[in-house]
């Protein structure tokens, strides 16, 4: 199996045995309570200088409260995984969290210019689903899994994918480097205290992402009881074991939409759409992370009850999101 | 109700264009949003009402309800509301790879005579001296595995190139064969480039070729507004204005307040000929 | 990347771009009605020497009136994938339908010692997950995947795998080939006309085999409006383009169950594996198979109503199998 | 309650001895059925109330009604029932590949001294002399994919050989480092075999070692009964015998009706020994 071409971008250490023995050793095996707030679950499970995956995005089903508590902690050095996004890698930039990203697409703007030239962000170069692979290789206990998109283009070369000879058919095949993450970011729908986690309607990379990665927080719209999954098995998304922390955040994706429960806030999308546009976050920042200590006093502060109740009431669809 | 329309815009007019195109036998994966989400939306309700589409979510065969909010365009209840399956990305990525995709329809920011698509970076890639855009996001796994990718760009010199500053999406690449050098699958590629001003194909070298323009330009305004020459086509057609039904139809149902289409310049019906409204 | 050792089986050609061009031209993609008969649907789909991938098996939710029926029509040379399966690989060996086997498990016994020995039919070895992984990358277009079990047994040489040096860890890796069957049987719980299949509860690999497949029939308990797909798209199963033939076959795992309709019939699965111990099946086939001309008359006449009755009655656990 | 049995069969010994290792905080992979599942099941009513166990059909973390119909071990509501998850065979592979798997537990039909395990032919393979079997089935993934192995086979010469006439589930191979060149992960392989009579473990250089043995037999019969002679523990144990309240749980909530128990010799305590019960 010849390898035809590879791309040159540094990329995370593909180590499916190390990931392995990290299940077997950290990953908590048996079904105890995970619960806790915002603030812990960043304090112990998200480190400087993590691959930091965050599933969806700012605006849709995304763990927005949990990346604003990322900023607020301050962390450093993060290495994101940018597929599908518009603001989050944004916000994690410009608030000195992030210097790293591999690019599925991101929300552009004068911000990422700016951070490449000034060489405060290095940015790899692959696709929305070829990350989201890059994750399912990483969610299977594989090295590699290949593709047939992505060769021929001039991200290949910033990328860490080789093209190699299938040993079938003797044709060129993409391969794309496994992808297991530092850290994972996901909000969903429901939880139960020990980590098993329910997702209604269409997504990106949940599961994927959950079960690829060393340490997961879930985030969660509705704390339920195990019963309730037992109750109806094929609606779990995540298994517990995955999961490292269980933060209950209602409006956790806010100013995004959680389909089912609540619309989006079309004002709050303008808003960070608007500092992302312009280039400039300090403001954004400065009202949505720094300005209130958790997410609990963001809700009550920043949002407010009103803005909440109008989210609720403008999402009339049910069908589909329920068990 | 079929009549031509007495005025429109450059977009709506692009959009009605490529809305003719779409079958009801055909799949769609359709970028989010946009132009692109128009032109399907518009032909289920005009022509091809069983039309099915998937986008990125892996959302199959909605039935959505427009307009949506800003962005939510995937992962949002209205934008897959009655699917006839949900799922992931990943899933969507599958179908493509399978073949399932019979046509791709992608927005872009940038294109070439070989249907390269660029969507990284306008200028020089080393050392950011460029201005970086979002990255390819879907639009190289449609444009890799869809079998026919209909693209969309503005008509002009520094959207419309000789070759991209940077391939995110593979076109032809650099012509015949270079596709299948690089592991995509074969058979596949550009199949319709359409600007507000005009319609092109592909010959069977991949060049660019001009087979139609829009009544309000001529063929030399078009070469105008392009940084290279492509291929003419024997006879180059002129398309057929957009009609009051399906103007109705997108502004009333579809685009409704704008967002899409209420960007490019208008054309108005004057003396009996097309041309650009005076603003 | 260097192959390090490979088995040296005869496999199904490995062609991603030939299931691409099937799909394309051959495949359904506007909804159509697919409604037909057992008879229609073995007849139209079923062919002469196809490779035949069945789900799950005559005793678990299997397809097991479409097999009576391939058997009926008497089809020849049929090559197997006989993954987690009891007695329908004998039935079709034994019933002269095929002569070949992808063998992950099969229910054992004299008739294939018998029909190894006597060249009557060829066998080649995989396990039972390689066979679903195979399954699995022909569903996800790919020409392989890797996996990390199977190196170093007796059945590596007997199969079409390779083990390969990864070139992200440079360690030895296993490739299986993409398997892409001619043909597909499927029972579900439910279908629409066109081809939306929903499976409730734990499956082996509808989904795959269905993707896979290049020509696929589901029979289904129940043949539901496609609204109700509508209402609930997590739960569809398999898309309808993927499938060519819809068959309402209530009962069609008898002797088997089909989890939260119907239990198994115990005197029925004992009376398959009576036969399979023997090595004796023509009684069997006999009475099963032979002794009728359709689904229909045989639950009506072989099966009868009371005992349908009573496999219903015996489920008595609803629980996670609606939508 | 606990106190020892006065009588029980072989298989019934082997399952207590099985279920006294098994932990809560452990995840399991127990092939459909049989003693493996027998002892799961019997743990997690005697000590590991919350113990998680999947099979090959990607149940996660059921609570099994037992008894079950003849063969429905999997793809069952009642084996199926109230899980954590319901999955498919391929997402239970992908649960193994990543290290979640801390156990399997396989029944075997022939296994030899580097615990390689036979479940495809018996005899020569070439030609189809030998008497064909199944199949791995799922033995060989969770031979391959599981931290530990516990294997568990009969006390017969016949199937407790030197070198298994072919190997269907990796042992340790050809032993040391012979896993990992052929691309098994790393730090795995078998870890017990339990016969009715014995518990086996392995050494630093993956020799099979005779650890204990059954409180009514002796070492010489265990030896006897083996085609070659693994390494003997510095000290023998004898293993306890099964008490009354795990009969009691595993014959009328587990194994009621005996399926799987109800083969085997009998023993019973005589005169403050354990002996074989003359038939």
């Amino acid at each position: 199996m010849r390898v035809i071409e590879e791309g040159k971008a540094e990329f995370l250490k593909v180590d499916p045995d190390g990931y392995r023995t990290h299940v077997r050793d950290h990953k908590p095996h048996r079904m105890v309570s995970k619960l806790m707030s915002h603030k812990d679950a960043v304090e112990r499970f998200i480190r400087d200088g993590d691959y930091l995956a965050y599933d969806c995005n700012y605006f849709q089903r995304g763990p927005s409260s949990l990346i604003r508590e990322i900023i607020r902690q301050n962390r450093k050095n993060l290495w994101l995984c940018g597929k599908f996004t518009y603001v989050a890698c944004a916000l994690l930039v410009e608030g000195g969290c992030a210097d790293r990203i591999d690019i599925g697409f991101i929300g552009f703007g004068p911000w990422i210019s700016r951070a490449v030239r000034e060489g405060k962000c290095k940015i790899y170069e692959y696709s929305n689903a070829l990350m989201t692979l890059r994750l399912k290789a990483g969610a299977m206990g594989l090295p590699f899994l290949p593709a047939r998109s992505f060769g021929g283009t001039d991200g290949f070369e910033r990328s860490a994918c080789k093209l190699v000879e299938d040993p079938y058919t003797k044709q060129p095949v993409l391969l794309v480097p496994a992808l297991n993450p530092d850290a994972a970011i996901i909000h969903v729908h429901q939880a139960d205290e020990f980590g098993n986690a329910r997702v209604f309607g269409t997504g990106i990379t949940h599961q994927e992402c959950a079960l690829a990665s060393k340490r997961v927080i879930v985030s969660a719209e509705e704390i339920v009881s195990t019963d309730e999954f037992r109750r109806d098995p094929a609606r779990t998304s995540i298994p517990h074991f995955a999961v490292d922390a269980v933060v209950h955040a209602p409006f956790g994706a806010f100013p995004g939409t959680v389909q089912g429960y609540y619309a989006s806030d079309p004002q709050g999308v303008v808003e960070a759409m608007g500092a992302l546009y312009r280039g400039d976050f300090r403001e954004y920042l400065k009202k949505h992370v720094y300005s209130v200590a958790s997410h609990e006093e963001y809700l009550d502060k920043v949002v407010g009850a009103a803005k909440m109740i109008e989210m609720r009431r403008r999402e009339t669809i049910r069908e589909g999101y329920v068990s | 109700m079929s009549t031509p329309a007495e005025q429109f815009s450059e977009r709506e007019f692009v959009i009605c264009q490529i809305a003719r195109l779409v079958e009801d036998q055909y799949i769609y994966w359709v970028g989010g949003g946009g132009e692109p989400l128009n032109s399907v939306l518009l032909a289920k309700r005009m022509t091809a009402p069983n039309l099915q589409y998937l986008t990125e979510d892996g959302v199959i065969g909605p039935e959505a309800l427009v307009p949506f909010d800003p962005l939510m365009t995937m992962i949002s209840s209205r934008a897959n509301y009655r699917a006839l399956q949900w799922g992931t990305m990943n899933y969507a990525a599958d179908l493509a790879h399978l073949g399932y995709v019979d046509y791709g329809i992608l927005n872009t920011l940038q294109v070439d005579r070989f249907g390269n698509v660029n969507s990284t970076v306008v200028g020089k890639y080393a050392g950011g001296e460029g201005r970086r855009f979002g990255g390819p996001g879907g639009a190289d796994s449609i444009a890799a595995l869809a079998w026919r990718t209909i693209l969309i760009t503005d008509q002009q010199k520094r959207k419309f190139v000789d070759r991209v500053d940077f391939i995110s999406s593979p076109g032809f690449l650099d012509g015949p064969g270079a596709r299948e050098r690089h592991g995509l699958p074969p058979n596949t590629g550009p199949w319709r480039v359409y600007t507000p001003w005009a319609r092109f194909g592909y010959d069977k070298n991949c060049q660019l070729t001009l087979e139609a323009i829009a009544p309000y330009v001529s063929v030399d305004q078009v070469l105008g507004e392009m940084s290279f020459k492509p291929v003419l086509a024997a006879t180059v057609e002129v398309m057929e204005a957009p009609t009051d039904e399906e103007l109705l139809i997108l502004r009333t149902e579809i685009d409704v307040g704008g967002q899409v289409t209420d960007r490019g310049r208008w054309v108005e019906l004057k003396d009996g000929k097309y041309q650009f409204a005076q603003q």
